[in-house]
């Protein structure tokens, strides 16, 4: 652990005035709008991996169809009506100030409009009740998904992280683990969704549709995932000043490899071997960290903050925002206000060796 | 202009069509307001202070060895600005419940294994750098020392929640009920308990 | 009272000791047992010291004739805080009857000068009497023989302040333990200390816990066989519950049994044999946790302990587990919330009964073990009697741990009853705790339908006189840190007053037709243990400061005294050196139920104190917060 | 200008009519009008300001949006921004800027002098205007909401919202309400008891049609909203318990209470829009619109089914099978009384004659982009894809679709429709085209790419995005859009302000329509119409002259209006007509200083009282010379 590491020196926000003004932002907008500004370098996710039409799961597959379904009978009418809109401009006479008004046919009566307006919303009444039909449909196969051998997953929402216990019949084969689920591939999981603080929603567009998880309330999602792969998730409810950086990482894989991860979760951090990373982890616990981050197997108990037991296996810090690596993680610890503002964890200027050893703890941490 | 404002405020009004005079009158009132208001996500981060070596354990009260530092100019200056700000205040009401202060001093401050908060009396004063060392130092009858484990911007803000239990705050920056079960009046709407002058620490209760 | 009944109770092993004894010729009156020749030596050696002249002799005792009798009535000591090793805090004195109890007159008392509430009992023995005090925990010794009862030594172990702070309920003391010429007391800070019992001086201290993690200890040790036991206290702040056995001469640590974790630290080995089927498997400490929830998973062993000679059985309970949030430890949480028989010699577990698995509302498990020889189905089998805070009136077979029948004492909506087959407890789930939600309607609430204060048994009536609670409570659950040093219970708590409009009860309870014989109300709840004697008068303290007297048969009130301060302590009944009948009691208000007083709480916070301070906050403040020994006799 | 009428007034009795019904000169004077035309045009101009600050939040937002992990605007920044955003646009704009079309034209539709309660309607604006200016002066103060226009509990409550942000949010709810609550019952009065004689309801044109199924759906929607905002202010200021599941309260009461409001609140910005269409389409197809009885029964049914439709904005939250299926037949349901209006018109325009003209491009660009909003409308309904669509970019896309398609391009036309009307100046074409072709191109431009980003997994209120999922493109394309309509509207700003000196003088009817208004001078006397007129038909002003052609008998030197029967519109009797008053201005202060002290203390509702109470005593206070003259006017009629 010879590299030394310097919490990174440029911040991925530009720090404005604060508290601005409007007439401030609005100034600040014109000049800064169009100049390009530094973002972190985060290896990029991946297109598709938070996407309603690329869908993991039977869930998304279904919501997936009918919106197919929608889309096409949607079109169709929105191309009729506009067929029918573009030939009555097309064909109509052009009349200017000194037209004299039609009065005489509305005087009349018009039945071929009346008839042709009838037929119109005859067919209108008909294909929405198709399409309640549809969406009817599609709600009751979502419900049927076979739970039989599900997986029981606890999901705790946050300001501003998710908690993930992981239950069994055997209490003592719990674990708990944040802000990145691995789901076997194939087996249906029955998330149970609490929120501790304001309401959030809980959504991995490619395996199914959102739930919200409100206080004082219990709500339950059943979904499955099929395909192996990296999911993302997000918050999809406002929910405080880092609603945008609440995102959830949902790792599909085969069962034996979630089997070793589950088995691996479930065993407490081992003590560090190595003398820096010794002294990181009597730093973690007589300092701030241990205040509101666990670590099994050590006295670190506190339940405010992602459980770290295992966090060097993760791949994001921060709900899903930072990449994990030792820089970052520096970095993060260092400063985290200046990745996500409005964090409740706060920064610490570390000499420069206790950062160090700090990180060196934390990547042990596998 | 809204950072240096530290009048205090008591009633801003929004200004009024053509009325250019009371909207110049209102101005410093009203500037108050933005004070109170102001969220300060970006703060400088601070060093750890030193914090005893027992790992895992808080240090048992006192450790008079804690150095309530101030980083910003000065104590009084720094403990307005914690005061008058709602969201700093409100954070501090969030590490009152974080840190387990409410499972010593109950939810509402009303006290239990620890002194009450939210009365008139003060074993170790009520000012606010005096709440703050309460709170980084510990004290002999079972408050730990919190020194090293919780930042020294957490510290402030929990001290300014501490003294809005009791009704010190201005009613518009200390806050409101909780979405708990209910534990007292919320904090905005408590009387303020004059500190009792003769309150010392027992030597023995 | 079927006179059948009480022909055919056969209290105790203490009577079968006691007649042993006498077989023996040896002069013991306090049921001591008859094993440990060493012991007995002693305890006569003691004796003939200490009870001067033949006042012993020239009593008659009331209930010779009664097969019932529990102890020999020439003793008239109290060494220990529940008097006897089966619990009974029944003394054979009978010159208090309810003829003459109004006559009754305050004898001497004696100022603590101590704020905390006074749950000791004092003890009595050697013609002194040891008052233990809440923290700071001093022992004073009181000169029976001389006018007033002067302190002829008081002895100031010095426990650290810091204990006061992370003391859940008070710094409270239920008694120290008087054996072989020595006083075991223990202090806030998790010391045990012998004294010499004439002379106040130090025998030996040792300390078992870490209080800067929230560990103390409030019991009254138990010396059974040279050994001195005790546990710790700490559940609220996610203390690893455990007993220990110190041999009684060194203060050498002999075992240690935990409540929770792996079966070598529990000490369950192969003469393990639980009745239920639920207690049976290998590290069930362990593996009815979550993760390593079991490390600060409470359990911790704060109650009177029994020990049945006989069947060589140490009996205590477990207190519930950490934190009161139970959505952070699913699982059954063993072996919290229950009793083990244990052989003291050895600490090894031989049964283990869960009254409430899971707790879902801060019930422990550690209130007395009565134990007595009851009829049941025809014949008699020795039991264990155990009113718990979960509202029901256990009767277990103390051999085998079997349930023989639970019935509830005071309103129960936690649960709706015991189920015989299993064992198990049939929580309701309408109350049960979720997190976010305020469960209402909780009854009883977390001190249960009764909390320490230890009843007391009466084998002339059959009775078991239990002071408790009728309260009720709403309770919100939240997810807590464990930050080692402070509380760990994460759930709010109001109380309130339960069905009925009174707080308190004092209810004579007959375990064998399974039912109260009758019920005295209070306004606040009986926080003092009771107090049986062969006179048929029982006697209990109040709250708001009253030391009453009432019929042991029918209940009636005979007799009050108003003290200066509320009584949360525990009566005594002795016989002085000058061969009279005293009652004894320390009145001085506190404990959880009193804490709002004794520290002044905010009541404005109807969760100040766990919910108890507004619950409370029509307690008149007392003349004086301080503690003081009231000791009365008939004129 | 077109010939003098027939029976033109004589010049002495124009200009005592004039004096009558003029305003006290000065400052005052104007403080003191209730002349619907003053304060309507006021009402109008205020709501499009707040228009404009409302866009040039949107455009910041757009801003920092361009690109991923932007730094432009903070989170806290941003949180105030989409709030206010969404507040100014629904509560300060959407509907308020109908209700002033509705007090500008409604009287003038139906051929009044004035407007029912008049000095109610000046009270109306001036608690709006306040309101407004009350939450953009804390926003200014850095104490702008910032808990989402729809104030979801418990993040608007008073754990996650400290400060006093939220309460100026919930403290605005009152003001509009108030106000919105006043207007409706001006609005339904005066459509009710003010029509010209023989404006029976099966002739009151389909503008003022869709003004009093409006006014009617205020009336009943707002209450659950002011409710609701009264709960969340007393459980901040005074620590009650309505949103708070501890103490027996519920979150989810908020939403319901909310969202039976608010999706209401969605239709009474559409309908008036619906309205503007009919009023447009009519004139530049040069006939009457088709199916008229078809056209209101819709109205009508539209406002119906909208109060059944409430909880298709919760369908993420836990609930019960049935009812989400019920709720998704009806928002599908409601599709149909607007597809009957949509056909309707597209028959009105297969018969008419077209005239193109600027009011017309923007009705006719209505049918693209609303119906385009209208079947994602029937998406949303559907409650599994409603679930993955549900609070992302998606929704913004269609419910900026529905809002701008259906309520501000018809409004955009209506502006230049009845410009002329209000100032006597016509708009210029020219730049009519280049406002409205920017305007269409920059909006799809804008809202179009949302869809697909929604689909993609964008999250809505979200300050930032990381990059590589994808979004970056859309995002870039949003906000390349987002200029092109801050160009146009500051297009139709020039445009206004140029024409208003510049324009083509109008004349009294230079579009040749139908309605009333345009049977008066551009812009309209003191008194609306020197003779207030009978109709006898639908298109009065397109049909052959009838007579009785005028009202007469009616005071020119005193304040009379005609009071006639709902039904038929038979002249009733004649009513004495208010003087113009400072009180309803005074009131708004004394109201708005209640209102904003119990922000800060609940005991403003107590000492903030006596003002409001001696206000509007001294409003209500009898004047001797008005009881004398309208006693005297009623013992000898002229």
């Amino acid at each position: 652990m010879a590299t030394r590491i310097r919490p990174l020196q440029r911040r991925p926000h530009a720090r404005g005035p604060e508290p601005r003004t409007f007439a401030a932002a609005a100034l600040a907008a014109l000049v800064l709008g169009l100049l390009p500004l530094a973002a972190v370098a985060a290896p990029p996710f991946g297109a598709g991996s938070q996407d309603a039409l690329r869908t993991g799961g039977p869930q998304a597959a279904l919501i997936l169809d009918l919106w197919r379904l929608l889309l096409a009978v949607c079109g169709v009418v929105f191309a009729a009506v506009m067929a029918a809109f573009g030939v009555a401009l097309w064909r109509a006479r052009r009349g200017t100030r000194d037209t004299p008004p039609e009065l005489q046919g509305p005087l009349r009566g018009e039945p071929r409009s009346a008839r042709l307006v009838a037929a119109a919303t005859g067919a209108s009444a008909v294909g929405l009740c198709g399409l309640i039909v549809a969406s009817v449909l599609t709600d009751r196969a979502l419900a049927r998904l076979p739970l039989s051998n599900a997986l029981h997953v606890e999901l705790t929402a946050h300001q501003w992280w998710w908690q993930a216990r992981y239950d069994d019949a055997d209490p003592s084969r719990t674990f708990e683990t944040a802000n990145e689920l691995h789901l076997p591939a194939g087996r249906p999981v029955l998330l149970t969704l609490h929120a501790d603080d304001v309401i959030h929603s809980f959504w991995v567009p490619n395996l199914s549709g959102k739930k919200d998880l409100i206080p004082g309330r219990t709500a339950t999602l059943a979904l499955r995932a099929d395909v192996p792969g990296r999911y993302r998730g997000q918050c999809a409810e406002f929910c405080g000043l880092q609603h945008a950086g609440m995102a959830l990482e949902v790792v599909v894989e085969p069962d034996a490899a979630y089997a070793a991860w589950a088995e691996r979760q479930r065993r407490p951090a081992e003590p560090p071997t190595d003398p820096q990373a010794q002294r990181g982890q009597r730093l973690f616990l007589a300092g701030t960290c241990a205040m509101c981050h666990a670590i099994q197997g050590t006295d670190a108990a506190a339940r405010r903050a992602p459980d770290l037991t295992h966090l060097a296996g993760r791949a994001r810090l921060a709900a899903g925002t930072v990449p994990n690596g030792r820089a970052q993680l520096a970095a993060w610890i260092a400063d985290p206000a200046a990745f996500k503002p409005g964090t409740n964890m706060p920064g610490h200027r570390y000499a420069p060796e206790d950062l160090d050893a700090l990180v060196a703890y934390l990547e042990t941490l596998r | 202009m809204c950072s240096r404002c530290r009048e205090r405020c008591h009633r801003p009004r929004p200004p009024r069509p053509a009325l250019g005079l009371a909207l110049a009158l209102s101005l410093p009132l009203a500037l108050a307001g933005c004070e109170r208001e102001a969220r300060r996500l970006e703060l400088p981060p601070s060093a750890p202070l030193a914090a005893p070596s027992k790992a895992g354990v808080l240090y048992p009260g006192p450790y008079a060895s804690a150095p309530v530092r101030v980083t910003a100019a000065d104590p009084v200056v720094r403990g307005q600005r914690v005061e008058e700000n709602a969201y700093a205040v409100s954070q501090g009401k969030r590490w009152f419940r974080w840190f387990n202060c409410s499972g010593c001093h109950a939810g509402g401050g009303g006290g239990d294994m620890g002194p009450p908060l939210s009365d008139d009396r003060w074993l170790y004063g009520h000012e606010l750098p005096q709440v703050v060392a309460s709170i980084l130092q510990g004290r002999p009858n079972g408050m730990p020392a919190f020194a090293g484990r919780i930042s020294e911007e957490q510290a402030w803000q929990l001290a300014a929640y501490v003294r809005s239990l009791s009704g010190q705050l201005r009613s518009d920056v200390a806050g409101g009920r909780s979405d708990a079960m209910g534990s007292g009046e919320p904090e905005q709407r408590r009387e303020r308990e004059v500190p009792r002058p003769d309150a010392a620490p027992p030597t023995v209760r | 009272m079927p006179s059948s009944f009480r022909a055919t109770i056969a209290a105790l092993t203490l009577c079968r000791a006691s007649r042993f004894e006498r077989r023996a010729g040896v002069e013991t009156a306090r049921g001591r047992p008859a094993h440990g020749i060493a012991l007995l030596l002693t305890v006569a050696a003691v004796l003939s010291a200490t009870v001067h002249g033949a006042t012993g002799e020239t009593r008659v005792p009331q209930a010779s004739q009664a097969a019932s009798a529990p102890a020999d009535p020439a003793d008239g000591g109290w060494p220990m805080a529940t008097r006897d090793y089966a619990n009974t805090r029944y003394s054979p004195l009978a010159d208090i009857t309810p003829a003459n109890v109004a006559t009754l007159k305050p004898a001497f008392s004696f100022r603590t000068g101590v704020k905390h509430g006074h749950e000791a009992a004092p003890l009595v023995a050697e013609g002194l009497m040891f008052v233990v005090t809440p923290f700071p925990n001093r022992l004073h010794a009181l000169d029976l023989a001389r006018p007033g009862a002067p302190p002829r030594w008081t002895f100031d172990p010095q426990p650290q302040p810091l204990a006061r702070g992370v003391a859940c309920c008070d710094g409270v003391n239920r008694g120290a333990a008087y054996d072989a010429g020595r006083v075991f007391i223990t202090t806030l800070d998790t010391q045990v200390v012998a004294v010499e019992a004439q002379s106040g001086r130090e025998l030996w201290r040792r300390r078992l816990g870490d209080i800067s993690r929230g560990e103390t200890i409030t019991m009254a040790p138990l010396v059974v066989k040279g050994k001195v036991l005790v546990g710790n206290s700490g559940g609220e702040m996610g203390v690893r519950g455990w007993i220990a056995a110190l041999d009684a001469a060194s203060g050498r640590e002999l075992w240690r049994a935990y409540s929770t974790g792996p079966d070598r630290d529990v000490l369950i080995g192969p003469s393990f044999r639980p009745y239920y089927a639920a207690d049976r498997g290998t590290d069930l400490g362990e593996k009815t946790w979550p993760g390593e929830a079991w490390k600060t998973g409470g359990g911790n062993v704060w109650g009177f302990l029994a020990y049945d000679p006989q069947l060589d059985l140490l009996y205590h309970g477990t207190a519930n587990p950490g934190p009161w949030n139970p959505e952070q430890r699913p699982g059954d949480n063993k072996w919290t919330s229950g009793v083990f028989a244990r052989r003291p010699d050895t600490g090894e577990a031989v049964w283990f009964y869960q009254w409430s698995p899971h707790d879902l509302y801060d019930y422990d498990g550690v209130n007395e073990n009565v134990l007595l020889d009851l009829p049941f189905d025809g014949r008699r089998r020795p039991v264990l009697v155990h009113p718990d805070r979960n509202g029901y009136v256990y009767v277990l077979d103390r051999a085998s741990g079997q349930v023989l029948s639970a019935d509830p004492f005071v309103r129960i909506t936690t649960s709706t009853g015991v189920d015989l087959a299993s064992g198990r407890l049939k929580y309701d789930p309408r109350t049960e705790p979720r997190a976010g939600q305020t469960v209402r309607n909780i009854c009883p609430h977390s001190p249960g339908g009764k909390d320490w204060q230890p009843s007391a048994w009466s084998p002339r009536t059959g009775l078991l006189y239990i002071p408790h609670q009728n309260m009720c409570q709403d309770t919100r659950v939240y997810e807590t840190s464990y930050i080692a040093g402070t509380p760990f219970v994460g759930a709010e708590v109001k109380m309130y007053t339960g069905p009925g409009g009174q707080r308190g009860r004092l209810t004579a309870w007959d375990p064998v037709s399974r039912r109260p014989a009758w019920s005295v109300e209070e306004p606040f709840p009986v926080w003092s243990g009771a107090l049986a004697t062969a006179g048929d008068v029982v006697f209990y303290g109040t709250m708001d400061g009253w030391f009453k007297a009432v019929d042991a048969k029918t209940g009636r009130a005979l007799w009050r005294y108003k003290t200066a301060s509320g009584i949360v302590g525990q009566p005594v009944s002795y016989r002085g050196p000058d061969g009279r009948q005293y009652v004894a009691v320390l009145a001085g208000v506190g404990g959880w139920a009193g804490a709002g007083v004794t520290h002044q709480l905010d009541a404005r916070d109807p969760t100040a104190a766990k919910g108890f301070a507004a619950a409370m906050k029509d307690l008149p403040k007392p003349e004086s917060l301080e503690g003081q020994l009231y000791v009365f006799a008939l004129p | 200008m077109s010939e003098p009428p027939a029976d033109a007034v004589p010049a002495a009795e124009a200009a005592r009519l004039h004096a009558t019904w003029s305003d006290p000169p000065g400052l005052l004077g104007r403080l003191a009008s209730i002349d619907h035309k003053v304060i309507g045009r006021r009402f109008i101009a205020t709501a499009f300001g707040f228009f404009l600050a409302g866009g040039l939040l949107a455009a910041l937002m757009r801003l920092q949006l361009a690109r991923p992990q932007n730094g432009l605007v903070g989170p806290d920044l941003y949180a105030q921004l989409f709030t206010m955003h969404g507040t100014t646009m629904m509560f300060l704009f959407a509907v308020p800027v109908m209700q002033a079309f509705a007090v500008y034209l409604v009287p003038l539709m139906v051929g009044a002098r004035s407007i029912a309660f008049p000095r109610m309607n000046a009270f109306a604006y001036w608690i709006y205007l306040m309101g407004g200016l009350m939450l953009y002066g804390a926003f200014l103060l850095n104490v702008g909401p910032d808990a989402g226009w729809f104030a979801y509990v418990p993040l608007a409550g008073p754990e996650y919202s400290p400060g006093k942000r939220v309460d100026f949010w919930a403290q605005l709810i009152t003001f509009t309400e108030l106000s919105g609550l006043l207007e409706a019952i001006v609005i339904i009065t005066t459509v009710f008891k003010l029509r010209a004689p023989g404006m029976a309801l099966h002739r009151v044109p389909l503008f003022v049609w869709a003004m009093l199924v409006t006014a009617f759906m205020v009336l009943f929607a707002m209450p659950a909203v002011m409710l609701a905002s009264t709960g969340l202010i007393l459980d901040r200021l005074v620590g009650t318990h309505f949103y708070n599941p501890g103490e027996g309260g519920d979150a989810l009461l908020w939403q319901h209470l909310f969202w039976f409001f608010g999706h209401p609140e969605v239709y009474f910005i559409f309908i008036p829009g619906l309205g503007f269409m009919s009023a447009l389409l009519a004139t530049f197809s040069r006939r009457p619109v088709f199916g008229y009885s078809a056209m209101v029964l819709s109205l009508i049914a539209t406002a119906f089914l909208s109060f059944g439709l409430w909880v298709h904005h919760m369908f993420a939250t836990n609930l019960p099978e049935l009812g989400k299926s019920f709720f998704t037949a009806a928002s599908m349901m409601i599709a149909i009384p607007s597809a009957v209006q949509i056909f309707c018109w597209i028959a009105t325009l297969a018969t008419g004659r077209l005239w193109f003209r600027t009011p017309m491009l923007f009705a006719l660009a209505f049918f693209f982009i609303l119906v385009l909003g209208g079947m994602t409308g029937l998406m949303l309904a559907s409650v599994p894809l409603d679930l993955q669509v549900h609070d992302t970019y998606f929704v913004v896309a269609h419910l900026h679709y529905v809002l701008i398609g259906g309520a501000v391009f018809p409004l955009f036309g209506a502006l230049y429709y009845w410009y002329p009307k209000m100032t006597g100046r016509l708009m210029s074409e020219r730049l009519g085209r280049w406002n409205f072709w920017l305007f269409f191109v920059g909006f799809n431009l804008t809202f179009f790419p949302m869809h697909q980003l929604g689909l993609e997994g964008m999250p809505r209120r979200v300050y930032t995005y990381p990059a590589g999922l994808g979004w970056d493109g859309l995002n870039l394309l949003a906000t390349v859009g987002a200029l092109v309509i801050a160009a146009s509207v500051a297009l139709l700003l020039f445009n206004a302000w140029r024409s208003a000196r510049h324009g083509e003088p109008a004349g009294d009817n230079p579009w040749q329509a139908a309605t009333l208004e345009w049977a008066t001078a551009s812009p309209p006397p003191r008194a609306n119409f020197d003779r207030p007129p009978v109709v006898h038909g639908r298109e009065p002003l397109w049909e052959a002259p009838r007579e009785p052609r005028h009202v007469k008998g009616l005071a020119t030197d005193a304040r009379e209006v005609l009071v006639t029967t709902v039904l038929d519109a038979q002249p009733d009797h004649r009513a004495g007509y208010p003087d113009p008053s400072i009180w309803p201005f005074v009131s708004a202060l004394a109201t708005t200083v209640l209102f904003v002290g119990s922000i800060f203390t609940p005991w403003a509702a107590v000492w903030g009282l006596a003002p409001v109470a001696i206000a509007l005593t001294a409003w209500f206070w009898p004047k001797p010379h008005e009881t004398d003259a309208h006693l005297r006017m009623e013992r000898a009629p002229r």
